[in-house]
């Protein structure tokens, strides 16, 4: 009988390329119509250790990453020492005959014969296309996609390896693993949520990002900096954090919508520049990429331990905005409006993901690019200018005027007679340091006046499930899809479940939600923290208290499983 | 030339006789000479009593964080190319808190001119060591003196094959203001160390200090020896340099190297929805 | 009639000395059984501009500073102008005769005929002390103590000026202003905020502080410098903040108690570093003297605005205490106690004081120093040492052994055969890098599990006035004195009113007070910043909401008069 | 001379063929042969693959933040200069991240060994520039090829007048230990740069590339004459010397500056009272 869904591990050494294999397997199963979610697992070294690419793919979406495998692939030998015990009943571990292991749920695949040294992985992605029934054009263009330009020498002989192991596996295996057929519909993408954001970025206009590496945020600069030649960018690889910070918020100032991205201990090293974002009201988006902490922590790991330190990072009072995308849609358009509500209220706006997230390839449809709007500070200052009329270029612009909404028409520097003038310290209306403290008030008040911008554009949380419901999931950012399929598996039994789920964080608007609480029968946070962080600022926002927490806090994504198990302790 | 009076005059925080007032006189004449209008020039400061110095003059005006006015600066000039970007702070802030982005900047090569007010004393807090503070000097917070090797910040540059590292005097405006120029007309980053009284905290090196000390270099000094520049760089003692230590025309400023710039600012510049589609594509 | 408190500005440029007259002055008022409260105002250059030294002076105490002066006593024309509108109407601006100002409240003094030029403070002294009833011995023993070492050749020329000028007021102005006669008893103290927190540490055993200049906070490094010679510590300035606090981190796992002191903007830059403190679980003492933000903000005035900063400051979680003094008692008694907290917990712990405080001399009972125990690594190592007894040196020591309280028996490198082990990664019991996630889950419960010691030890708010109170006000820090100021003037017109004072913030123990919130009749949160941070911590720990907020934060501390003010809004 | 076993022998997360395989080594044959035994011995660390170092030997160990690894050996040393201190980490770590402490700490002249793993290339984090990342160097992060002029810590740290700069070859385990054994012997701060291939992300300045240039400089050579100095640490090409570049006895570590410490360790001294009471009188 053919699977619907399959729960596949590849796992190996780092520098063995599971990733190359799996990146691989994961556009032949989008290719063929199937649903996909990875889940990447990896340590903080280049090469040996143990590594795991786990692709979760199904003919019908794949919300969340699942315990239990149905096949390992296993590179080295330790894979499949490590996850026998992972492994599912019916479930099959792939290892090289060459190895000489033996046991009930082994398979051993005569890699020597079947194929020479660099091609083995080849051959691997062979073995598995054929034991779950894809055919050998999907996984040939797959191929010839990924390396035809880069080494067209070896195309030939990579061919010849798929096909040889792709036909020793049909003849020496054909059940038990076969996906159930399905229609490759209308084109989607394959990308993981740092992709997303990149891609959000870009279409939302970003031209300034100033970053200096660290995992797992690294790869949003790197996408960038790729496609900043052909599409005019700039992306600096600052000497620090520190560094990247006030470049971006120096590129702001001058008119380029910026992005810096970043982790936990290089955004310590920022905070100081958020803060000077906040007091110049320079638009910058910064991209969170949470991994565990405090210091150095498990740096290749997931969490969401950095809600609280994001929302009360920078001395000083102002406002903010932060959102905590869920999926890879949520990914890239919570981006874009991030760019778009930083420019408006001219402050720092902030992207909290997570490692889990940031590596998790999934499908998706294509992104409706016609339907975004990019921002362009430029037009403002053209449109500031032109209500200003024939003020006189020699009375100073106010750049900080006192305005009914807190923002001040903003003018670029440079683009016209008007001089822009910018201060840490506390200033006047033209921008001048100052240290009379009746102004000092009045600059205090304006800057959060913002808020009320802010909180106009709140993205409430998403409901799904059962209205009022028994039991209430309520979480953030990457669990959603763990939240629903614990959920479902709970209304399959009959339960009323709802899940709610915050893809923007703060601020938080008590009446989008706080009935959902309150008429639901128990209310639960689902985690990535130790503390319940959301739960706590829920308390703050509304007085309502969470009733119970699952946390998760060992660098593990959420799975279905873990909540269900949580929600019976 | 323009006209000096655009840039303004304005009632300064700073101490009577402090050098500051002679080094903004110096940029004015400077900016007014090279025909600048304020609205061409953005003024980068951190934070000390030199940094306040933007407040002084008519111009765009960025004073950021303390240590931070070279990276704000870089992300400025990397945003619009046909900005003069000029950065003014204490030594403290550039070669203290600041003093990674000092050594990042010169190796980057922005095209910026960085005139560093050289108190060598934190002004603002009230007379802490600064990096170029002398072993020995005593201050409240080293109460047995100085125990560090001063920082000779033009040697430093010169090492680091600085394009353009040039030394002067607030006592002597004409001169400065001459550097300065020097400083703007070179395309990369240039660092102009100016040596600047501070009369409420260092009581060492004073007017008077300086005076007997500096000495111009001759028209028959060639900046373009770096081996010569390296060893004149050096000198601190009876005898300090003044004017450009080296000048290296050769390096190219960062601005000119990357691609995305080839065609001026990316102000305004809208997003190619074209390779915007064929980047999404490559997702497929 | 003689009065029983005198407000007293002294006010001029920066560099003319006021903080001179007014140290001396405090001096003899204390001397002669006075109770005093100084409050500095100063701006942010060292010459010219407008500064002010109030005395609050009194022969009860003075818990508070308040508007509207007595005299004002103008080293420049300038103050005269500002603080004419701020006199009390029977209120005195003494000014000199030779700027030729008149007005109904000016008293002009002909300065000139009474001192030369390097004099003129001392005459200011003495035309003040005449005039509010000093005796001249207690003046001119203050000049000897200020004076008499440094510049011995000008103490007679001194006491001549200080004897002329005294004179000279006494025939002139002889009523109005006289203290009333107090009798000296006990000697006192005359020290401020961060004297204190600095004679605090140092009673507690401080032995290395590191730190990067920034107004307000650092007198408390230069008060150490200045003891480090003769008290035996090491007091370095760093080259920025986070090598101050990395410093300090090196220092304190090696055995040295260890302090940085800063405020917001290089607190900043300290943030990685305190979760480097967390994750190795090294006692750190920070304080952080706050100034109003964001950014550079106003560097030379007061604001209690950083306290969820500070509270949420690191990535990752683990727990941390705040302590808040709001007098100069606490200051002194809360920095003993966050120095044991620290060695305790092996962690950091936060003194979060501001400028009003930092900068205001008070009159004080001695501290009792005998009661005071410094804490002492090398106590506890070799206590660890002896527990071990004859523990295998060959097996590695477990810096991180997992216990029932989280705390790990802890030794010092190179004091004993055991090598120690520590690592920002998260790690394994002997402390050295690991990538186990069972054992990282383990960690984080670990760490988390000291929280525990922590709660066991939380001083508890201070409560005063009436329980239960139709109006409870609720601060934290440096607002103390004058809640119980506005406090006391409600109560004086028949009204029931509490103060309920944190002096430690963090963590919050309901029970030792949420039944005063409850059973208040209206209950006022009164705040140094714009947002109510405190309210919305107590919200998040308990529910409670409070029902209404005064808060400044405009750079000057709160005032009686300005709650009295806000409370009737 | 201690037994190097004691050591210890670990299984390491680097790549086969890495060169901090045998830095390691050198570093381990150095202490022992230091007669060093491990509890006398703190290494301190920040982050990255060179920084992994202090887990693959017995001793004391402060792994701290990236770029972080001197401030925190400073503050260890000023607590206990009874410890020998080496710090071990990469040339991100070190000049990049850390690159303001790199300065201060050789103007502070404090007694720890610096030993920098310069593989050129932020090794971790899968292959970024690094400041000594030669020209053009093509990245995933500089697609355009790096556009910096590489910093030469070497040449750096003479200029500022560090009294002790070396640089190894990891491809020459006895050359190394012998440079740190020098490092460790001489008082002060000694900055050994060992220039490491990096098999995963560096395939220009390879185990070949190195091997053909390095040069050890011969016993005709004296490091204490720093004008020779400056000009050998300035050279990087065909040649590139290995050695002790530059050696200067005379300066004195900040630890015997410090008069806290002139009777050792502060380490258990308990508080003095009568001082304690005298400071508090001071307030009265
Ligand atoms: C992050 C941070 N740390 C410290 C300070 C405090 N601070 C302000 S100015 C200054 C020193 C100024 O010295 P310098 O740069 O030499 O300028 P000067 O006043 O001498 O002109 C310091 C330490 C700050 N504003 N921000
Ligand atoms: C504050 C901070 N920023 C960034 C990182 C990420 N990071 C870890 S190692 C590393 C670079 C390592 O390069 P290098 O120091 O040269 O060591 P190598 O791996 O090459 O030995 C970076 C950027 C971090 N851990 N902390
Ligand atoms: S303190 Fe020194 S640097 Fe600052 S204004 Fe006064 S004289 Fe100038
Ligand atoms: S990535 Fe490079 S530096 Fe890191 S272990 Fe591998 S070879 Fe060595
Ligand atoms: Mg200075
Ligand atoms: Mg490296």
């Amino acid at each position: 009988m053919a699977r619907e869904t399959l729960n596949i591990l590849i796992g190996g050494e780092a520098g063995q390329g599971l990733v190359t294999v799996g990146e691989l397997l994961a556009r032949c199963l989008v290719r063929s119509g199937r649903h996909l979610q990875v889940t990447q697992g990896y340590m903080s070294r280049i090469r040996g250790g143990h590594n795991t690419f786990v692709l979760r793919t199904s003919v019908h979406e794949v919300p969340a990453p699942a315990e239990g495998f149905d096949l390992v692939v296993a590179l080295d030998p330790a894979t499949a020492r490590i996850h026998e015990p992972e492994l599912k009943p019916e479930g099959l571990i792939v290892v090289d005959e060459a190895w000489g292991l033996t046991g009930g749920n082994l398979w051993a695949v005569p890699y020597k014969t079947l194929a020479s040294g660099r091609y083995m992985n080849t051959a691997s992605l062979g073995v598995i296309g054929a034991l779950i029934g894809l055919g050998t054009p999907v996984l040939l263009a797959a191929l010839e996609k990924a390396f035809g330009k880069k080494h067209p020498d070896q195309a030939a002989e990579n061919a010849n390896t798929l096909e040889k192991a792709y036909a020793w596996t049909r003849e020496n295996r054909s059940d038990g693993f076969h996906l159930a057929p399905a229609q490759p519909g209308p084109t989607r993408l394959i990308l993981n949520g740092n992709d997303a954001i990149s891609l959000g970025a870009m279409a939302a206009g970003v031209r300034f990002c100033a970053f200096y590496p660290m995992t797992p945020a690294t790869t949003i600069a790197l996408n960038l900096a790729d496609r900043a030649a052909k599409l005019g960018l700039v992306v600096e690889q600052a000497e620090d954090e520190i560094a990247a910070v006030n470049m971006a918020v120096g590129a702001a100032y001058t008119g380029l919508p910026s992005l810096v991205s970043t982790s936990g201990g290089g955004f310590a090293l920022m905070v100081e520049g958020i803060s000077l974002a906040a007091m110049l009201e320079t638009p910058l988006v910064a991209a969170v990429i949470q991994r565990p902490g405090p210091a150095t922590g498990l740096p290749t790991r997931t969490a969401q331990a950095d809600l609280e330190y994001v929302l009360f990072s920078g001395h000083g009072e102002f406002p903010r905005a932060i959102f905590a995308p869920g999926t890879i849609d949520q990914c890239f358009h919570r981006t874009v409006q991030a760019f778009h509500l930083a420019e408006d209220s001219q402050g720092p706006v902030f992207i909290l993901s997570d490692q889990f997230l940031s590596d998790s390839l999934r499908d998706t449809a294509p992104f409706d690019l016609a339907s975004v709007t990019a921002v362009n500070p430029a037009d403002r200052h053209r449109a500031a200018l032109e209500a200003m009329g024939s003020a006189d270029p020699s009375a100073p612009y106010q750049r900080y005027a006192l305005t009914p909404s807190g923002i001040s028409p903003r003018l670029l520097p440079g683009l016209s007679e008007h001089l822009v003038v910018s201060d840490s310290d506390e200033h006047t209306e033209d921008g001048h340091l100052t240290e009379d403290l009746d102004v000092a008030r009045k600059m205090v008040e304006k800057r959060l006046k913002k808020a009320d911008l802010i909180r106009s554009r709140i993205v409430p949380p998403d409901f799904w499930g059962d209205d009022p419901a028994d039991l209430l999931l309520v979480g953030w950012g990457s669990t959603l899809g763990a939240m629903i399929e614990a959920g479902q598996s709970l209304r399959d039994r009959g339960r009323r479940v709802g899940v709610l789920h915050f893809s923007q964080v703060w601020p938080l608007a008590p009446e989008q939600f706080l009935v959902r609480l309150e008429s639901a029968g128990r209310v639960v946070a689902v985690e990535g923290n130790a503390t319940g962080q959301l739960a706590n600022l829920i308390r703050r926002e509304t007085g309502f208290r969470i009733d119970a927490v699952v946390l998760r806090y060992d660098g593990l994504p959420l799975t279905p499983e873990f909540i269900l198990r949580g929600l019976e302790e | 030339m323009v006209d000096i009076k655009e840039y303004g005059q304005f009632e300064t925080a700073w101490c009577p006789g402090c050098g500051n007032h002679q080094i903004i006189q110096a940029v004015k004449r400077a900016l007014a000479e090279e025909g600048l209008r304020p609205r061409q020039v953005l003024m980068v400061s951190g934070i000390g009593q030199a940094a306040k110095s933007p407040h002084y003059l008519r111009a765009n005006v960025f004073n950021g964080l303390h240590g931070r006015a070279l990276p704000a600066a870089t992300g400025a000039r990397l945003a619009n190319p046909g900005l003069k970007v000029l950065i003014e702070s204490g030594d403290g802030c550039s070669y203290g808190e600041g003093g990674n982005h000092f050594l990042a900047g010169i190796r980057r090569n922005i095209d910026v001119t960085y005139i560093v007010h050289d108190n060598q004393i934190y002004g603002l807090t009230k007379g802490q060591a600064s990096p170029t503070t002398e072993f020995g000097f005593v201050t409240k917070a080293q109460p047995q003196g100085v125990f560090n090797t001063p920082f000779n910040p033009v040697a430093a540059a010169v090492g680091l094959r600085c394009g353009f590292v040039a030394r002067g005097f607030s006592g002597d405006v004409d001169h400065l203001a001459g550097l300065i120029r020097a400083g703007m007309a070179h395309r990369g980053f240039a660092l102009i160390d100016v040596l600047q009284p501070c009369v409420s905290f260092n009581k060492v090196n004073t007017f008077a200090w300086y005076k007997k000390r500096v000495q111009p270099l001759g028209p028959e000094y060639d900046p373009a020896d770096w081996a010569v520049a390296l060893q004149t760089a050096h000198e601190w003692g009876d005898r300090i340099p003044l004017g450009v230590i080296y000048r290296d025309e050769t390096r190219v400023p960062l601005e000119d190297r990357i691609p995305a710039l080839a065609s001026g600012s990316l102000i305004g510049r809208p997003v190619n929805q074209t390779v915007l589609a064929e980047i999404m594509r490559e997702y497929e």
